[in-house]
């Protein structure tokens, strides 16, 4: 006798303009058990969960709760119903304490006026036997990462959840922090309560999931365990093809050093020091991968080079320039592009037209522009010839840039930075976010740029990237770099000890 | 002030129609018709000579504190061909000296102006008002009993400036030991700190007030609650406060508005400054019957305007 | 000159600054629920002014002045309401929609009054209420304890003020939507429904502060506010978004304009200078900006419209 | 009432609209370019008074009504820069400061006029200029080519401003740091430059706009643009932030003022019915909210401060 699902969604279809993002799902989840939705980014996997939390409404579908049909929505339904969720951005008022962040929403104890003591107390019993240590009279702001992340898993325990839906929840936590909150939610399952869990880190799905079911295109693609998956079964269901990881390299004579950086120490917006005395080198046709967690530098290092962050002591020099604490626009000039992690809020500029879009840099004004003046002849065949190298699927020059998918704004940008013939590009993760069919393509280019001799600084936290990739490997923690290897002379494993903090004995500085 | 708050009247209709020989005036003016004061006095002006001639037609846009509106419907009424066009402020002499040119058979008035710019269809006209700030000094010398005045007042310009300074001298040649505490509170339109002006004359020790302007109204107000006494100008004020307002000095503009007529009637079409005082009726000091004006008080007054109408007293 | 430093004229000045005052502290009260909860109502001015023609209107009817101040309520939350729909259905800028409001305030009071009245009649003010006890501390009491009953209303809504916003469940939703609506909102705090309440008490205390302003001086005229409405805004962002703040900004700028006003009436300071009383509130505003931008952080939704799952 | 349909009449009232329209669209034009940057400067009435004054001083004392522009070209930079200084640099909030610089602006023009002159003296306009050739087309000639040179320029400013916006790198680098200024600054646009640039270009725009409106009236007075900078401020939202756009808005504005006085003066409507004329600005910026709030998108960073890595 099959036990009943405390949470049943058939046939759900929710239409976007343009996207269908859930297409006829159905999806459940039985008492006491991990249900992971797998997905490409635009899968539709926060569309189906926005839509259990009634935070979007279905256009059809039905919802049943314990065998019962469901009305949700807005999200107040969904939490009179036992239902909690934590959102892939943490959903927490930085000025409120946390006993105040808890009780938000609640009805207090003594009707209008608010009722703290009473909820500081329930959160120190439930931080107790959950193992969540946290200070309820402490402000949000002043919490670490790991920290907001034990008050949104106490906010629902507060709640009394039985259904946890947890939307990326692990993308900001350091390893450490990923297992504690682990041993958290197993307990929650063993309370008896249901969870759903969205990740696209596929070794955390094998170890935390009951079963895994995986949405392409808004339509589920396939159901599987974690015994019966691997991370290679994993990816060819999510992308419904064979996936090809490494690219061919053709060898390349290696260069002189054409991005220098010695004893770099950047102060972060936080106000810690996020880079300390780092020193680096990248030369001329190679392809120089950083691997590390992030938020140990990484994007602090690429900020400084580019100029965007004031570099504190230290120095930097292109091709033999200094370019130290040079404004953006003079660094680029110096022969540096840029491809930010940040992609729509740096990238690009979303009401811009794909060409305008490709015309943002010097490089380009240089050539297209006479006296201030455009010369918009020019312009479109050189856009026109872009567009077409890198196969951006756009349906013209002129359609804002926000209307095409990820993994098109992606190629757009890379069109746009490899265009000048950079000599050191910089390259954060190139490919997070983008199918695997354009991150193939991206990856042939900067392959490309390595044979035409560009020095190639290429940060990623996608460990199968770096080691593809990569002519030397270097990893970043606390803000140094503490080990630069060969691929060929280490393992996945070694590295990501060393990204975890641990030195290692014999380095093989290369 | 909002804009195109300006409104129009035309009366015609009381005026028995509109034949063809029939005078027609336009006013334009800052403030309400009915405001108690500046342009109200103007309005009075103009019904009182249609009352005398008859057959007069008169068209009035008010509220138009907004110069830019002002402009416009003083071209308006030119262009639609009235006989005499008034405007009513002394901020609308720009206008005037550009759109004036442009209609050589029309005649203008202008108001409070001392001079003509030497346009020849453009007549001034002003108000001695020092005049009848003067009558008021010495009854509100005469009157106070802790010796010690005081004025609420926009701005230190013109026919404020007259009114006061003309006030003050009275007092002063009535008692020389009387204190005249002058506050301009920097506004026309600003009545919490006319109000509060009166309550820092009252801790002061003034038991007699007087003031000019619109905003005066807040100061009225406040005098009456502490039981002052006040003296009025531009319009009879005795409505605002009947207890405690002694006099008002009043405008009739109707005086050289008749002059101005009898001009244009022979062809006259401008060039000519006007000024409204005691000698030729156009000031008058209106009494509030409800107050119990001390019959020596009266006779000073009384005997003031007669030395000012003689050139024995000067006001200045 | 010695004159200043008499208790009459102390105690004169002190009175009224805190009569100055009250306008504006009822006015950034009622804007500090708004923004607060992420609402920037620019157009306090323009309900004051209709709260004001409202209330001055009715008690030159009926002489009843309770029923005066019930009209600027009505008008006040009729129009704070209005500001809610523009601001948070309509999602309007609400730089620009605070402009809209201010003009049509502006327009249409003055309009009624023309139609309606026309000449400045005056009406009666409020009682005056010594405070039995209170009000017979020597200078003390005479400065504080011997006002309109209007004034202690406006005071005692200060620590009311502070009690909701930080004791009440409802001050924590204000909180929490003007600085995480979305957060607000995943925890099914209406972020609509909070936004509306304030804006409306926004509203409602305008309408207040106008009616209040009518009756205590008796009287209407055309934009009777002289900007009071953009004063009491900028207040409230000198007081640091706190009911405490705001009332010390009210007082200040009560009292730099009673002390010039005193200075005037005693001829101490010579008129030429005098004048330069006028730019206080600029001054005020421009140093707020600079003291306040540096130390405070604003709430961080202000201006920004919601919407769920954008 | 068949005066109505003469063509004198017609031609006065587009006329008298276009004359109307001048300091709207200066001013309009130049907030333009600061909301297309992402900064809402509110204190545009400000800086018109400040450049009325300064405008109309400089011809009062030396008949030259040029030299009285530019000096309303400079009071307009030197308060744009500061506008800046407040919006771009101490990242104050940007309603607020613009009120501050509203207030400072009335408050020191109005202090300025009282110290310097007094009575509203006149002063001498700006030359006609009959458009050779056009102005003796009949009719459309003596309605469009027979304005003073202020309007020309006014009105040239439009097609300019268009091709600045749409067909230079700097119009490309301004609507860039309008809607992503975090990408703009990633890609080397300096945010702190453009904004600076575009924030003193509307300041200009709104000192010359001031300017042109005292010396076209001929005189000064306080408060003499009567909440002109608040309206263009609104048509700018009107216009949707395009030129072409802005002009319609002002046109309009100033086709309805003028419609209705062109009426008014010959009795054509009731006064009952005329004053609703007054309600005009708020009508239309309320219907501008709803219209484009629902249509159009406003520059997405629009007063967002910028701070890198933020
Ligand atoms: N509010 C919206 N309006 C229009 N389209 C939307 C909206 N929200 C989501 N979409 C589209 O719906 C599709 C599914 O998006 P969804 O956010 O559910 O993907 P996801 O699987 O959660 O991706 P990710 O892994 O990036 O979180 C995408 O094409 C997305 O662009
Ligand atoms: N917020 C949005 N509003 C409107 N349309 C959107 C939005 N997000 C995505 N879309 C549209 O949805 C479509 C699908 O986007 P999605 O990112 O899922 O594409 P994709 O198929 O994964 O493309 P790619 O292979 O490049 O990643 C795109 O055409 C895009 O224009
Ligand atoms: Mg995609
Ligand atoms: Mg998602």
């Amino acid at each position: 006798m099959p036990q009943t699902p405390m949470l049943e969604m058939k046939g759900i279809v929710k239409r976007f303009p343009g996207v269908l993002a859930a297409d006829h799902v159905d999806f459940d989840v039985l008492p006491g058990e991990v249900h992971t939705l797998l997905g490409e980014n635009g899968a539709g996997k926060s569309t189906l969960m926005n839509i259990l939390y009634g935070l979007q409404e279905a256009d059809e579908g039905e919802i049943l709760l314990n065998g019962k049909p469901a009305e949700i929505h807005n999200p107040t339904d969904a939490i009179a119903l036992g239902i909690g969720m934590i959102h892939q951005h943490f959903m927490l008022v930085d000025t409120l304490t946390v006993a105040e962040n808890v009780a938000l929403g609640l009805k207090s104890g003594r009707g209008a006026l608010t009722d703290l003591d009473a909820v500081s107390a329930r959160i120190e019993e439930l931080a107790e036997r959950y193992g969540l240590e946290i200070d309820p009279q402490a402000l949000v702001w002043q919490l670490s990462v790991g920290q907001r992340q034990r008050l949104e898993i106490i906010k629902a325990l507060y709640r009394d959840v039985h259904l946890l839906i947890l939307d990326e929840p692990t993308a900001v936590l350091t390893p450490q922090e990923v297992d504690q909150l682990f041993v958290t939610l197993r307990q929650m399952t063993d309370d008896g309560r249901g969870l759903i869990f969205i990740s696209h880190k596929l070794h955390e799905v094998l170890a935390l999931s009951d079963r895994i079911t995986v949405l392409r295109h808004g339509a589920v693609a396939g159901n599987t365990t974690s015994e019966g998956a691997t991370r290679e079964s994993l990816a060819e269901m999510m992308v419904g093809r064979q996936v090809k990881l490494a690219p061919d390299k053709p060898p390349v004579e290696i260069g002189p050093a054409a991005l220098q950086i010695r004893g770099l120490t950047v102060i972060s917006d936080r106000g810690i020091e996020a880079v300390s005395s780092l020193d680096l080198e990248v030369r001329t046709g190679e392809i120089f991968g950083i691997a590390g967690v992030s938020g140990n530098g990484q994007r602090e290092l690429a900020q400084a080079i580019a100029g965007l962050q004031e570099a504190v002591a230290g120095s930097i020099h292109i091709d033999g320039q200094e370019t130290t604490n040079l404004r953006p626009a003079e660094v680029r000039s110096r022969g540096l592009s840029y491809v930010s992690e940040a992609r729509m809020r740096e990238g690009v500029i979303g009401e811009f037209t794909v060409s305008e879009n490709l015309l943002l840099i010097d490089h380009a004004s240089e050539q297209f522009v006479n006296r201030g003046l455009f010369d918009f002849k020019a312009i479109r065949s050189h856009c026109e010839v872009l567009v077409g190298e890198y196969a951006v699927k756009t349906p013209t020059l002129d359609t804002p840039a926000r209307n095409l998918s990820g993994g098109n704004i992606q190629k757009l940008i890379v069109a746009r930075e490899l265009a000048g013939s950079p000599k050191v590009l910089v390259v954060a993760q190139p490919t997070r976010g983008v199918d695997i069919g354009a991150a193939e393509y991206i990856h042939a280019r900067l392959v490309d740029q390595r044979s035409e001799n560009a020095a190639i600084l290429m940060i990623s936290e996608d460990l199968d990237e770096v080691f593809a990739l990569s002519d030397r490997i270097a990893v970043m923690y606390e803000g140094q770099i503490i080990a630069v290897v060969k691929p060929g002379e280490t393992t996945r494993e070694e590295i990501g000890l060393m990204m975890a903090g641990v030195r290692p004995t014999d380095s093989r500085h290369g | 002030g909002g804009d195109g708050d300006a409104t129009t009247t035309t009366a015609s209709e009381s005026a028995g129609g509109a034949s063809a020989e029939s005078f027609r005036i336009a006013i334009v003016a800052p403030s309400a018709s009915n405001d108690l004061a500046f342009t109200q006095s103007i309005v009075d002006g103009v019904e009182a000579i249609r009352g005398e001639r008859g057959n007069v037609q008169v068209a009035i846009t008010d509220g138009t504190f907004n110069v830019d509106d002002a402009a416009a419907a003083l071209r308006g009424y030119a262009e639609d061909g009235f006989d005499l066009v008034i405007a009513h402020g002394s901020q609308y002499g720009g206008s005037l000296q550009e759109i004036a040119p442009d209609f050589p058979d029309i005649a203008f008035a202008w108001g409070t102006a001392a001079d003509t710019f030497g346009l020849s269809n453009v007549f001034a006209y002003e108000a001695a008002s020092d005049e009848g700030g003067y009558v008021m000094g010495v009854m509100a010398a005469a009157l106070s009993e802790t010796d010690v005045v005081g004025v609420v007042g926009p701005i230190e310009v013109g026919d404020a400036k007259l009114y006061v300074d003309g006030f003050a001298a009275g007092v002063v040649a009535e008692e020389p030991a009387t204190t005249v505490n002058i506050n301009y509170t920097g506004s026309f339109s600003d009545v919490a700190l006319a109000s509060e002006a009166a309550q820092a004359h009252a801790s002061a020790s003034a038991d007699v007030l007087t003031g000019t302007a619109q905003m005066v109204v807040g100061a009225v107000g406040v005098a009456d609650e502490l039981g002052m006494l006040w003296f009025g100008t531009q319009a009879n004020q005795t409505s605002l406060a009947p207890e405690i307002v002694v006099a008002s000095q009043v405008y009739r503009w109707e005086v050289i508005l008749r002059e101005i007529l009898t001009n244009i009637d022979a062809g006259t079409l401008g060039g000519e400054a006007f000024v409204i005082d005691f000698d030729n009726g156009g000031l008058v000091i209106e009494y509030n019957d409800g107050y119990d004006l001390p019959a020596d008080v009266r006779q000073k007054a009384d005997d003031t305007i007669a030395g000012i109408i003689d050139g024995s007293i000067t006001t200045g | 000159m010695s004159d200043f430093l008499t208790q009459t004229v102390l105690i004169a000045t002190v009175a009224s600054a805190i009569r100055l005052a009250v306008p504006l502290l009822l006015a950034s009260l009622g804007e500090t629920f708004g923004q607060r909860s992420g609402v920037l109502n620019l157009g306090v001015d323009g309900i004051m002014l209709l709260g004001a023609f409202g209330g001055y209107f009715t008690v030159l009817r009926t002489g009843n002045v309770w029923l005066g101040l019930l009209v600027g309520v009505l008008v006040g939350l009729v129009l704070g309401v209005a500001s809610a729909v523009m601001a948070v259905t309509l999602q309007a800028e609400q730089g620009i929609s605070g402009i809209g409001i201010f003009l049509f305030g502006l327009g249409l009071s003055d309009l009624l009054f023309q139609r309606l009245v026309g000449t400045p009649l005056p009406i009666s003010s409020f009682p005056k209420l010594a405070v039995p006890g209170l009000s017979d501390i020597p200078v003390l009491g005479e400065m504080l304890f011997r006002h309109s009953v209007i004034v202690y209303i406006a005071f005692l809504g200060v620590p009311l003020s502070m009690f909701i916003i930080n004791r009440t469940t409802f001050g924590m939703n204000i909180r929490a939507v003007g600085e995480n609506p979305e957060a607000a909102d995943s925890l099914g705090v209406s972020v609509t429904a909070v936004r509306y309440a304030t804006v409306s008490i926004g509203g409602t205390l305008a309408g207040v502060a106008g009616a209040a302003l009518a009756i205590d001086l008796g009287i209407f005229q055309q934009n009777l506010t002289n900007a009071a409405g953009f004063i009491a805004v900028a207040l409230v962002y000198f007081g640091a978004w706190r009911p405490l703040g705001v009332m010390a900004g009210a007082l200040l700028y009560g009292f730099v304009n009673a002390l010039v006003l005193q200075f005037k009436t005693l001829g101490i300071i010579p008129r030429s200078w005098s004048d330069i009383a006028a730019m206080a509130p600029a001054i005020i505003t421009i140093l707020a900006l600079v003291l306040v931008a540096s130390r405070f952080r604003q709430p961080a939704a202000l201006t920004k419209p919601f919407t769920r799952g954008a």
